[in-house]
C-alpha cells in the first residue's frame, strides 16, 4: 500500500521542523509583539515535539516547561503590563532588515558549516526503529552528568551547571534591581 | 439648647448675616444671608456646645409659577431656598438653616444664583451641593467638582425648578 | 494495539497504527468531554444541595442528567461573536490553545496498570508541563479580546500560574524521589499492596504534602477559592468576558478537563492510583496476605483486573473533583495578593521542608527512616518492582553504572 | 507597592506600569445595581475611584410635586427596594408630623414589627450579597431562603411581596391578619439558630476575615464627615441610632422597648452573647465591622420584633385609618429622618397649604454613604472595591431615586 511506503518518523520530523521554521519566520515577518510571543510559543513548541520524536521525553518535557510554559508566560506576561498600545505594533525600517538580514544570514551559514561538519551526519543512519530507545529516553544520565558523572568516559557538567545558575542567579537579583524604580504617585497626576 | 438661645448666639456672632427666623413652626428655622452661609456653618460646626457636626441634607426648592395669576397667588417672590438640615451625633440636636437666594444672579435669566460652598465643613455636602446644582440650578462658588450628578452631564436644564420645561427630545429619546 | 490489528485483520502496519491512534485519541476526547459532561451535571447537582436547592431535574428524565447536554447544544446555536477591539486570530484560536493543552496532558495520564495513551517515561513531568500551556489558552484569550477586564484576567492568571507551578512542582518531586520514577505507572504500581503502601500513608511528610499539593493544584487549574482570573465579582467574567457559545464551553471543558486531571494525578502519586484499598486484584492484599495476583497478567483476567483498576482510578479521583466542588461554592475568593502570598509564603516554603523531611526519611538520615512506613512492614511494596529502570547500581571496580534494564512487569501501552 | 499611611492616596509604586482606566459598571455584578465607578489603576492598585451615579433616577422627587402624599407612597417603595416597609414609614412619619397626626399603639407597635421585619430582610439580602461580592455564592441563597418566609409574610399582609406600599399616611392599609404574628414567631424561631450558619460561612471564615478585615477603614470623624449613617456609621464606632437618638415622633414608637445600639465599646459588642468575637486582624470601622453591625441588627431587630408582637397583642386602639387621598395639607416644612436598615433615610415636605406637596425631598442614606468610596479605595487592590462598596450595603434605587 502506498501508506505503508512513508516512513512515518521521517514524516513526522519533517513537519515538525517546518513548523518550527514556518513559526519562527512568523516570529520574523508580523509587527504585532504578542504575536510574536504566541508564534515563538509554537516555534517552541513544535521543537519539543522534535524532541519527543527522538526519544528525549524528558527534555522535550523540560522545553515545554521552562521555554514554553515559563519563560514565554512571563514574557507575555510582560507585554503585557507594559506595552498598551505604542509598542503593540513593532514598525521596522527597511535598513534595519538589511542589517538583521544579513547578521542573521551568516549566523545561518555558520550554523549550517557546523551541523554538516559533524561527521555523524553523514554516515549511513540505522532506521529509527532500530535505535535502542531505553536509553535515550531515560532522564538519570541527565541528572548524572549534571552533577558530574558520565556514563561514556567524557567529562561531567557539574562546573558548566554551577557557572550557568550563579549567572542566572545574578540577572535575576539585577534584573529585580533594575526594575525597582521608586516614584510616588498621587491621584492628582 | 433651645432654639431661642441658638439664635441669640448666632444674632451676637453674626449680626446682620442672621436675616431671619421661625421658631414657633413645626422645624424651628434659622435664615442667613446668602454669603454668610459658610461662616455660620464653621461656627455652628466648631461651637462646643452646638457641635452640629452633621449635615443630614441641603435642599433646593423654587418659588416660582410660570402662570402669572398663580404666581401672584402663591404669596411669594419667586425666589430659590435653600435648606440645611444640621444635627449633631454627640448632643443629638438638629437645626434648620435657611438661605433665600434669587432665583437667577442680577435677574439675567440662565445664570445661577451663587452661594459659598460648605463642602470645607462636611464633607458630604460635596454631593449634596452637586445634586442641588444639578437639579435646582445653585452654583456652588468653591464647590471642588460641581457636575451634574443624577442627570447626565449633557442635560439642558434644572428639572426641579418650577419653569422647568422637559426637553423634546434627547439624543434622539422623545422626551414628551 | 497496533499487534492485535495486525494479527487479526492482517493490516499493514501503517494503517494499523493510525486506526490504533485514531481510536485512542477518540476515547481520550470522550473521556475528556464526557468527563465534563458529568462533571459539569456534577457541580450543578452538589452545588444545588449545599445551596438548599434541587439543580437541574427535568432534562433527559430524573436527576436532569442531559442538562450539560442541552446547554452544549445551546451553545453550539449561539452566535459565535467576535469583538470590534479583539485581535481576531488570536482571540478564536485561544479557546483551542486550552483545551488542547488539557487534551494533550491526557494522553500520558494512565487509567490503569498500563492503560494509557502514550507511554512516557518522563508522565509526571509531561503533564505538568503541558498543563502549564493551559494558561497559554487564557493569557491569549484575555489580551486578545481588547477588554480590559480580560486583561487583568488574563494578567492575574499568569501570574498566580507561574507562581503555582513552583510549589506544585516541589510537591510531585516528593512521590517521584520515593518510588525513584517519574513514570507514572510505575509510581502506581508501587502502591499495589493495600492501603498502607499508598504513598500518602508513606511517612508523615508525604501526608503533609498531599495537601499542599491539593491546594496548589486547585490554584494551578484555577479553582476557587483560587479563581481569580474570572472571579466575577470583581473582573466580570475575568479572561472569558468577551466570550459566548461554543468557543466560551471550550474553556468550559478544559478547566473540567484539567480538574480532573490534577485530581488523577493526585490519585497516582498519592492514593495508590488504581490499586484499591484492599488491593484483591494485585500479589498482597494489605502487607503479606496473598491476593488474587491478577493484575498485569497479560490474558483475559488482567484485563478484567484493568477494567476493575480504572474504575477504581476514576472513582477516586471523581472524590477529588467532588472536594475541589464542595470547596468552591462554600468558600468567598482570596484576592490576588493574598493568593500570591500564600504560594510564596507558605507553600513554597512548605512544600520545600515537607521535600527535605522525605529525602532523610528515603535517605535514613538522623535515624528519620523509622517514620517510613517501609520501616515497620518491609514487604510492602512488590519486590518485582524493587530495581527500576535507570536506578544507579554499583558495578565493583567501574564506578557508578546504570541500570537501563526494565525490570516493571507491566504491559507497554 | 506600598501604601502611605498618612495619605493613602499617594502610593509608592516599586516596578513601574502603565495606568490603567477602566470602568466598573453601570454593568458590573458587583456595583449592587447600576452604579458606574470609574477606576484609575496601576497593575490592580487602584489610585483613583470616581463614582457616577443616576443611571437609575426615575425623577422620584418631580412625581412627588404632582402627587398628594398618599399617592407619592408607591415611589417611595422603589427607592430602597430592599426595604420598602421602612420607607414607607418614613414617609408617612413625615406627612403625619406635618398633620400632627397621632396613632394609636396599637398602629405603633404595628409599626414597629413591620419596620424590624423589613430590617432583616434588607440585612439578609445585604449580608448575602456581600457574600456574593466576595465570591462566595452559597451564603447569598441561605439569605435569600429566609427573606423569602419574610417576603411571605408580607405578602399575607399586603399582597405584595417587593413594594408593599403598606404604611401610610394614618397607619396602614389594614391590620395584620388574625394568626398572623404567631407565625412570625415560628419565623423568628427558625431563624434564630440559622443565623449561627451564616457567622460559620462568613463572619469567622479565615478567608472572609482575610478579605474584610482591615479593608476600607473610616473612622469615626470621617463617617460623621461623609454623612454615613446606619450600619456603616456604627461600624466606625459612632453610637447613634435615630431609634434612640431622632425625633420625638419616631422614637416614642420605641417607648418601652428593651434594646441596645449595637455599636463596639472597648472591643466588643454588647449584643456579642455567644456569637463570634472580633478578630484581632478586624480594626473598627472598615468592612468587618460594618458586617459584623448589620449581622447583629438582625438579631436586634429579631428581639425588637418579639417584643413588638407581645405589645401588639395586648395594644388598645385601632391599626390607624389612613389619611384621605386628597387630605389637604397645612403650610409648612417638615422633616424627618427614621432609622431604615441602610441608614438614616430622611424626607423633607414643603407644602403651599394645597393637597399636593410643593416641594419633595427624600434625603438618601447611601448616597451619602457611598460618597466614601472615593476617598477609601484609593491604594486598595481592584479586588478590594467589591469588598468595600459591598460593605457600605447599597441600593441604587434609593441613590438615584
Amino acid at each position: 500500500m502506498l501508506l505503508a511506503a512513508v516512513d512515518w518518523h521521517s514524516y513526522f520530523f519533517m513537519l515538525f521542523a517546518m513548523l518550527a521554521c514556518a513559526f519562527a519566520m512568523g516570529v520574523l515577518l508580523t509587527s504585532n509583539i504578542v504575536r510574536m510571543a504566541f508564534y515563538l510559543v509554537l516555534s517552541l513548541g513544535a521543537t519539543a515535539g522534535l524532541y519527543f520524536l527522538a526519544g528525549a521525553e524528558f527534555v522535550g518535557a523540560m522545553q515545554l516547561m521552562i521555554y514554553v510554559g515559563g519563560t514565554l508566560v512571563l514574557l507575555i506576561f510582560g507585554v503585557m503590563l507594559t506595552a498598551q498600545s505604542r509598542f503593540v505594533s513593532m514598525k521596522i525600517r527597511p535598513d534595519e532588515w538589511i542589517l538583521v538580514a544579513s547578521l542573521g544570514g551568516a549566523l545561518l551559514l555558520l550554523l549550517l558549516y557546523v551541523a554538516f561538519s559533524v561527521p555523524e551526519w553523514r554516515m549511513e543512519h540505522p532506521h529509527p526503529a532500530e535505535i535502542s530507545v531505553a536509553e535515550t529516553k531515560l532522564a538519570a544520565p541527565i541528572g548524572l552528568a549534571l552533577s558530574g558523572v558520565r556514563l561514556d568516559d567524557g567529562i561531567g557538567y557539574l562546573f558548566p551547571f554551577l557557572i550557568v545558575s550563579v549567572h542566572l542567579l545574578v540577572v535575576l537579583i539585577g534584573a529585580g534591581y533594575l526594575a525597582r524604580t521608586k516614584r510616588r504617585a498621587t491621584s492628582e497626576n | 439648647m433651645s432654639g431661642e438661645s441658638v439664635l441669640e448666639r448666632l444674632q451676637k456672632q453674626f449680626g446682620d448675616a442672621i436675616t431671619g427666623a421661625n421658631l414657633d413652626a413645626i422645624d424651628p428655622w434659622i435664615e442667613v444671608a446668602s454669603t454668610a452661609i459658610e461662616e455660620v456653618c464653621r461656627y455652628l460646626k466648631a461651637d462646643n456646645e452646638l457641635q452640629l457636626d452633621y449635615l443630614n441634607c441641603i435642599t433646593g426648592v423654587d418659588y416660582f409659577h410660570s402662570d402669572p395669576k398663580k404666581l401672584q397667588k402663591m404669596g411669594e417672590e419667586p425666589h430659590t431656598l435653600l435648606v440645611y438640615h444640621l444635627s449633631s451625633t454627640a448632643k443629638k440636636h438638629t437645626l434648620v438653616l435657611k438661605v433665600r437666594l434669587p432665583r437667577w444672579k442680577d435677574d439675567r435669566e440662565g445664570d445661577l444664583p451663587e452661594l459659598p460652598s460648605v463642602t470645607s465643613i462636611w464633607r458630604t455636602a460635596d454631593w449634596h451641593e452637586r445634586e442641588v446644582y444639578d437639579l435646582s440650578g445653585v452654583w456652588f462658588v468653591g464647590h471642588p467638582d460641581l457636575r451634574r450628578i443624577l442627570c447626565p452631564e449633557d442635560w439642558v436644564g434644572y428639572p426641579l425648578r418650577r419653569d422647568y420645561e422637559m426637553p423634546l427630545e434627547y439624543h434622539g429619546i422623545r422626551g414628551r | 494495539m497496533v499487534d492485535f490489528f495486525v494479527s487479526t485483520f492482517g493490516m499493514s502496519p501503517t494503517v494499523a497504527a493510525i486506526l490504533a491512534a485514531g481510536i485512542q485519541c477518540a476515547l481520550l476526547l470522550n473521556v475528556v468531554a464526557v468527563g465534563a459532561l458529568v462533571f459539569i451535571w456534577m457541580e450543578r447537582k452538589i452545588a444545588g444541595r449545599i445551596q438548599d436547592r434541587l439543580g437541574p431535574t427535568r432534562v433527559g428524565g430524573r436527576f436532569g442528567w442531559l442538562q450539560t447536554l442541552a446547554d452544549g447544544i445551546k451553545l453550539i446555536a449561539k452566535e459565535d461573536l467576535t469583538p470590534a477591539d479583539a485581535d481576531a486570530l488570536l482571540f478564536k484560536l485561544a479557546p483551542y490553545i486550552s483545551f488542547a493543552a488539557s487534551f494533550t496532558a491526557y494522553m500520558a495520564l494512565p487509567f490503569s496498570d498500563g492503560w494509557v495513551a502514550v507511554h512516557v517515561n518522563a508522565g509526571v513531568f509531561f503533564i505538568l508541563a503541558v498543563l502549564g500551556l493551559e494558561v497559554f489558552g487564557t493569557i491569549l484569550a484575555g489580551y486578545a479580546s481588547g477588554s480590559k477586564w480580560s486583561l487583568f484576567g488574563a494578567i492575574r492568571e499568569a501570574a498566580q500560574v507561574v507562581s503555582y507551578e513552583v510549589p506544585l512542582g516541589l510537591c510531585v518531586v516528593v512521590p517521584v524521589m520515593i518510588c525513584g520514577t517519574m513514570d507514572l505507572v510505575a509510581i502506581a504500581n508501587m502502591q499495589s499492596a493495600g492501603i498502607w503502601s499508598w504513598l500518602i500513608f508513606h511517612d508523615p511528610f508525604t501526608f503533609c504534602i498531599f495537601w499542599i499539593y491539593f491546594t496548589c493544584a486547585m490554584a494551578s487549574v484555577n479553582r476557587a477559592p483560587f479563581d481569580l482570573a474570572e472571579a466575577e465579582s470583581e473582573l466580570v467574567a475575568g479572561f472569558h468576558t468577551e466570550y459566548s457559545g461554543l468557543r466560551w464551553s471550550f474553556f468550559f471543558m478544559a478547566e473540567y478537563g484539567s480538574m480532573f486531571l490534577v485530581s488523577g494525578l493526585a490519585v497516582i502519586l498519592f492514593f495508590g492510583g488504581w490499586n484499591g484499598p484492599l488491593a484483591i486484584m494485585s500479589d498482597k492484599i494489605i502487607g503479606v496476605i496473598p491476593g488474587l495476583g491478577l493484575a498485569g497478567q497479560p490474558n483475559a483476567w488482567g484485563f478484567i483486573a484493568g477494567c476493575v483498576g480504572a474504575a477504581n482510578f476514576i472513582m477516586k479521583a471523581t472524590i477529588g473533583v467532588t472536594v475541589m466542588i464542595w470547596v468552591r461554592w462554600t468558600l468567598p475568593r482570596l484576592r490576588i495578593d493574598q493568593v500570591m502570598t500564600m504560594c510564596l509564603k507558605y507553600c513554597v516554603p512548605l512544600a520545600a521542608a515537607c521535600f527535605l523531611g522525605a529525602v532523610f526519611v528515603k535517605a535514613e538520615i538522623f535515624g528519620l527512616g523509622y517514620l517510613s512506613v517501609d520501616a515497620w512492614l518491609p514487604g510492602l511494596r512488590s519486590d518485582r518492582l524493587e530495581v527500576r529502570e535507570g536506578w544507579m547500581t554499583e558495578v565493583e571496580g567501574e564506578g557508578v553504572t546504570l541500570s537501563t534494564e526494565k525490570t516493571l512487569v507491566h504491559g507497554d501501552g | 507597592m506600598a501604601t502611605n499611611l498618612e495619605d493613602p492616596r499617594i502610593i509608592e509604586f516599586d516596578v513601574r506600569t502603565d495606568e490603567m482606566l477602566v470602568n466598573m459598571g453601570p454593568q458590573h455584578p458587583s456595583t449592587h445595581g447600576v452604579l458606574r465607578l470609574v477606576l484609575r489603576t496601576d497593575g490592580e492598585v487602584i489610585s483613583e475611584v470616581t463614582p457616577h451615579l443616576g443611571y437609575l433616577h426615575r425623577c422620584a422627587e418631580k412625581i412627588g410635586e404632582n402627587l398628594t402624599p398618599r399617592q407619592w407612597i408607591p415611589y417611595t417603595d422603589r427607592m430602597d427596594y430592599l426595604a420598602a416597609m421602612n420607607m414607607n414609614l418614613g414617609w408617612s412619619l413625615v406627612v403625619e408630623k406635618l398633620l400632627d397626626h397621632e396613632l394609636s399603639d396599637k398602629a405603633k407597635h404595628l409599626r414597629v414589627i413591620i419596620s424590624e421585619l423589613g430590617r432583616i430582610a434588607s440585612h439578609l439580602v445585604g449580608m448575602g450579597a456581600y457574600g456574593l461580592d466576595l465570591g462566595t455564592f452559597s451564603p447569598f441563597l441561605y439569605a435569600f431562603r429566609e427573606r423569602e418566609r419574610i417576603l411571605d409574610l408580607f405578602e399575607e399582609v399586603c399582597g405584595a411581596r417587593l413594594t408593599y406600599s403598606y404604611l401610610t399616611p394614618g397607619g396602614a392599609t389594614a391590620d395584620l391578619p388574625t394568626g398572623w404574628v404567631d407565625k412570625v414567631e415560628a419565623f423568628l424561631r427558625q431563624l434564630e439558630p440559622i443565623i449561627s450558619d451564616y457567622h460559620e460561612l462568613l463572619t469567622t471564615n479565615a478567608i472572609f476575615i482575610k478579605r474584610t478585615a482591615g479593608i476600607g477603614i473610616m473612622s469615626a470623624e470621617m463617617a460623621i464627615d461623609y454623612g454615613c449613617s446606619g450600619p456603616v456609621l456604627r461600624g466606625s464606632g459612632v453610637d447613634y441610632d435615630l431609634r434612640r437618638d431622632g425625633e420625638e415622633r419616631y422614637t416614642e414608637m420605641y417607648d418601652g422597648y428593651a434594646y441596645e445600639v449595637v455599636v463596639e465599646k472597648d472591643g466588643h459588642y454588647p449584643q456579642d452573647r455567644n456569637y463570634p468575637k472580633v478578630p484581632r486582624e478586624a480594626v473598627l470601622g472598615d468592612c468587618w465591622h460594618r458586617f459584623y453591625v448589620r449581622m447583629l441588627e438582625v438579631m436586634q431587630a429579631m428581639d425588637l420584633v418579639e417584643q413588638g408582637i407581645e405589645k401588639y397583642k395586648s395594644a388598645s386602639g385601632d391599626w390607624g385609618v389612613p389619611i384621605k387621598l386628597t387630605q389637604r395639607l397645612p403650610k409648612g416644612d417638615v422633616y424627618l429622618e427614621t432609622e431604615a436598615p441602610r441608614g438614616q433615610m430622611g424626607f423633607y415636605l414643603v407644602s403651599d397649604g394645597s393637597a399636593i406637596p410643593w416641594r419633595v425631598r427624600a434625603r438618601s442614606s447611601c448616597f451619602c454613604n457611598l460618597s466614601v468610596t472615593s476617598e477609601l479605595c484609593p491604594g486598595c487592590l481592584i479586588a478590594d472595591v467589591p469588598a468595600i462598596v459591598g460593605s457600605l450595603d447599597i441600593v441604587m434605587g434609593e441613590i438615584d431615586r
